[in-house]
């Protein structure tokens, strides 16, 4: 086991990793900005370091004063959280020459799943399930229109170097796929630098339903079964739940399955997720993400499982300490993303927060890193906290969340809690019928009260 | 023991030097410089394990604008203490280094030295008289030694890190008046 | 199901009901002192009533108050969480009489097991297996001298109507027995106003190890395992635990299966826990506590099960909602009940909370009605939160809450915080070497540090 | 609509009246009321779902030791309002009946009667003039009726239940000044 991990993060994902690395009695250190020196996992850690002023690209993605960091505290081994280095396949490098263990896949496994086209010609190899489309980039229109004729339209013409819903165009026939080409082109050009382009076919009405795998990195790997995570708010996850309302036992376990084989073929190390649309039975995937996620805890909720230990314990060369016999899922959980921005407007509401006051009693769980008093800076993404609910059944989940973000006080600040209270009390959320563009369409029509 | 309400109790337990070293927790130095500097106290104790500071000062006379003598901190420190969880209360002093607001400070994280070889006289000594640009301090960071150079010209008044000590991005390093 | 719920008590035990309600989507009323006015549940509740001033036979005990209380707000069921009424069977016949429900077992149980001698008598009658003593009450010197010697010196004589530790003597030869009776009766006719006394075996180094029980009130019957609740300071249970570390599958079944079919036989309705002395691989009896046990979540974290909600359902006369073999048990759970007491003199602390932050993250439970800015009155007992963790075995659990306590703040008074942090890294709990007498012997020796 | 930080907002759910009857919340009566009588203001209304209150009052002139003329204050209500989730910030009006320290107060919980039988006429009525150990209204506990008689003698200024209204304990009743 490490004897000491430097937190390369910040907010609740750097205190859960510190929760984890206390209950392996290994020491920790905390690197922050100098506008998170107040942060809760700054004043838990063993050891703190101030790396650099609060903008990220000087601070938590300054890869040399991390190192510097690294060898000035004597930490053998970095846990990236996600976000910022997270993904870095470079960062990875430099810390194995350092001798500095990070805490997370190879970085080769990283690089590949970076590149879209790349992880998708991967997936396609090991018998991950696919969107239809062009097998590689898009060389010229006719090109494109034969696989979009090939796959059917609408197809969607999508930046290889893309991700949050940049560089992604829908054509719907073949007047619109000239356009749609030379969009995303000028797109991706502008926001990547690389105006490589691909096809797929375009998905109506999908659910994301994405797979929580692990793997030992020498050919055993398991799954944990799938987080729905359709509710979606411009491409980014709100609420998640485990199980789908759309997936049934079989299917759970047929894709389970499918990636878990993946995994073991690819000698893949550490936690991972394969995210898929899912749609009229079928799974596509979309991406594969290389770290844990935020909404890890509805997996550990139904499986008992400690991911983040599990990281850890598998980074310093321990054997998975589960099998997929061992894993089974119990009840259902809903994460909540509970962020520090209006409930209506989404305008980020930076600043102190006056009071506060957590759920607590059976089924509840909160990862929160502010506390009374603490003064959320405006530098970085307004996430405050995750409430996670387990019940016996998702009606037993449902109710419980619904009582628990009753009782969550957060004051001084505007959080999304009255959009929580919202759609727990909606009857599509209750009855699981959401694909994603729901949250869309629901907030569109404008049902949240900001005082609720 | 008094207990501070916030923020949290477990604040305490940060140390800002690593644990291999029997370095000087130099925040706490300056909370307790701060601390009866800015006060009537001609005395001030704090014991806690191995760790004793004692600063005292003369009083200045209550005349405005006249600043305060310069408080002097003596520290004892034995190597590394035994971890202690987390609400052990340790002396609890907010808001280091604000007094330092003139401080030349440290622009990266390293190893602060202030000979150029260990077997060197220092680059300056308190008393010493630089001008801009004059080297101070050597930084090392990533097996690569960066200078650090005065600012401004004056009189070196606080030489506020040791040699061979870790430095945070932004820590204070000494003072030019 | 009810339409409303009066919960006639106060505190975290209140709180608990309050949540399990509202989970259930059954309308509350809180009832309190009026020392109690800006107690949490109070706050939260659907409605509330001041029944009285602090004196808890002027408000939590008054049952006229109680009953106006109902009448005034059309609540058709009372829950009486711990302690108060909650074994008191006259009030339990009272509610009856009007047509409220009492959420718990019928008043003819309560009566019987309110009874120590009619309690052990009944427990014998139904294959629970009971420390070997006097069948009834101790008639006569010469009678106990008999006993006595049949089952082998020492003895313990106890008082019929006692609990707490009063009225119970220690006789360790024919001299000693003589002096035993006689303080015991004294002691006794003060304290209940009832001479009458009856002889146990003394057992030397016994743990206290209890099941959970739950049944229908038809015949039907489960356990739910055993709680170790050993580490005990003044006969007031500190730290409690499931599954016992003393016990293995196949004792925790056997005696759990004994609990659950003298339950069937006697048509026992709602919860109840059987507590035993546990020595040398035998259980003995002590006494049946006939409602929900402040060390309640310990059983829920590893089953999985709502007992507040179960025992809700039940008395609404809904069928248990789990089988014995949908009962499982997983992973290993910690309670610490935390006191505003000094951690060194245990004197209460009651005042105003000026600071308060409850640990968070995986596995952590925090059943506590206070918040920041909360006077504790100073008229009721000193419990201000429980905290519970679980994990997948009994040393992930132990890790957990070492970081748990580590984590939790609560500033402006005392708390038995220190203790647990004492506890959690002792070496006989670290292996779960202990008995009923280890927390006072360890107390003696004076190892807390009040600021740790 | 303001913040307050504590007790905690679901503070505001509480209602002290039962919802089957659509009673007054005293609780907030005499919060406004206080409110307003504790101010400059001459008029002060909160609306909220289907409950109107309006205060107001003649401003007295500003001589130490007068009293400041009561309140008047008038209340709409519809019947029960549909719950809404705790963190609704309901009008938050903290501390309330703390000045009527001098009223008569329910010694029991039950439902109050200000008259012998709903025909007759009422015990008491604003401005009557009473003597220690007269009947001012009933309250009925346990299908008990409970009299409630003048702690002493002096004019009744404000009758602070309605027939048939539940209270709590010691929940003010009256005032007799």
């Amino acid at each position: 086991m490490f004897d000491k991990i430097l937190i390369a993060n910040r907010g609740e994902i750097a205190l859960r990793i510190l929760r984890a690395a206390k209950e392996l009695g290994v020491a920790t250190v905390a690197v922050h900005s100098t506008a998170d020196a107040d942060a809760m996992h700054v004043k838990l850690a063993d050891e703190s370091v101030c790396i650099g002023p609060a903008p990220a690209r000087d601070s938590y993605l300054n890869i040399p004063a991390l190192l510097s960091a690294c060898e000035i505290t004597g930490a053998d081994a970095v846990h990236p959280g996600y976000g910022f280095l997270s993904e870095n396949a470079r960062f990875a490098e430099i810390l194995e020459e350092h001798n500095i263990t990070f805490i997370g896949p190879k970085s080769e496994h990283i690089r590949l799943m970076g590149d879209k086209i790349e992880a998708k010609a991967t997936a396609k190899k090991l018998g991950i399930p696919c969107v239809p489309g062009s097998d590689g980039p898009i060389l010229s229109e006719k090109d494109a229109l034969k696989v979009a004729e090939k796959i059917g339209f609408p197809v969607l013409v999508k930046a290889a170097s893309g991700g949050g819903g940049r560089g992604m165009k829908v054509a719907r026939d073949k007047h619109d796929l000239s356009i749609a080409i030379a969009t995303a082109r000028t797109e991706a050009k502008a926001a990547f630098g690389d105006d490589t382009v691909y096809i797929e076919k375009f998905l109506e009405k999908p659910r994301h339903i994405e797979i929580q795998i692990f793997g030992d990195g020498m050919g055993q790997a398991v799954h944990l079964g799938e987080r729905d995570c359709s509710l979606q708010r411009r491409h980014q996850k709100v609420w998640e739940e485990s199980p789908s309302p759309a997936l049934n036992d079989a299917q759970r376990m047929e894709i389970g399955e499918i990636c878990a084989r993946a995994m073991r073929d690819m000698q893949y190390a550490g936690a991972g997720t394969i995210e898929f649309l899912y749609e009229n039975g079928e799974f596509y995937f979309i991406e594969m993400n290389t770290r844990i996620q935020v909404e890890h805890p509805v997996t550990e909720s139904i499986t008992g499982v400690d991911l983040v230990c599990e990281q850890i314990r598998v980074a310093a060369g321990s054997p998975l300490s589960l099998r997929q016999k061992d894993i089974w899922f119990y009840g259902h959980a809903i994460e909540c993303r509970v962020n520090a921005e209006h409930p209506v407007s989404f305008r980020p509401s930076p600043g102190r927060i006056a009071y506060y006051h957590p759920p607590g009693g059976v089924g509840v769980r909160v990862d929160s890193a502010v506390y009374q008093g603490y003064t959320i800076p405006p530098n970085y993404d307004s996430l405050i906290g995750k409430l996670i609910v387990h019940g016996r059944n998702r009606t037993e989940a449902l109710m419980r969340l619904r009582r628990a973000l009753d009782e969550f006080i957060v004051d001084g600040i505007d959080t999304t809690l009255p959009l929580f209270r919202t759609l727990v009390r909606n009857a599509d959320v209750q009855n699981g019928i959401y694909d994603i563009h729901w949250l869309e369409h629901f907030l569109a029509t404008g049902g949240i009260e900001p005082d609720f | 023991m008094a207990r501070k309400a916030q923020p949290p109790r477990t604040a305490s337990r940060r140390k800002s030097t690593p644990a291999r070293a029997p370095a000087i927790d130099t925040d706490l130095l300056r909370a307790v410089a701060e601390l009866v500097a800015g006060s009537d106290l001609t005395e001030f104790e704090v014991e806690k394990g191995d760790l004793r500071i004692r600063a005292a000062r003369t009083p200045a006379a209550a005349v405005a604008n006249v600043v305060a003598a310069p408080a002097a901190v003596v520290q004892h420190l034995q190597p590394t203490p035994t971890p202690k969880p987390a609400a052990t209360p340790a002396p609890a002093l907010a808001e280091p280094a604000a007094e330092f607001v003139d401080a030349v400070k440290s622009p990266m994280v390293g190893t602060a030295y202030l000979r150029p070889n260990p077997d060197a006289k220092p680059f300056i000594e308190i008393g010493a008289r630089v001008s801009v640009g004059d080297k101070l301090l050597l930084i090392e960071a990533m097996k690569t030694f960066n200078d650090i150079v005065a600012p401004k010209s004056g009189v070196v008044t606080a030489i506020l890190v040791e040699d061979g000590q870790p430095v945070e991005y932004g820590e204070p390093l000494l003072v030019i008046e």
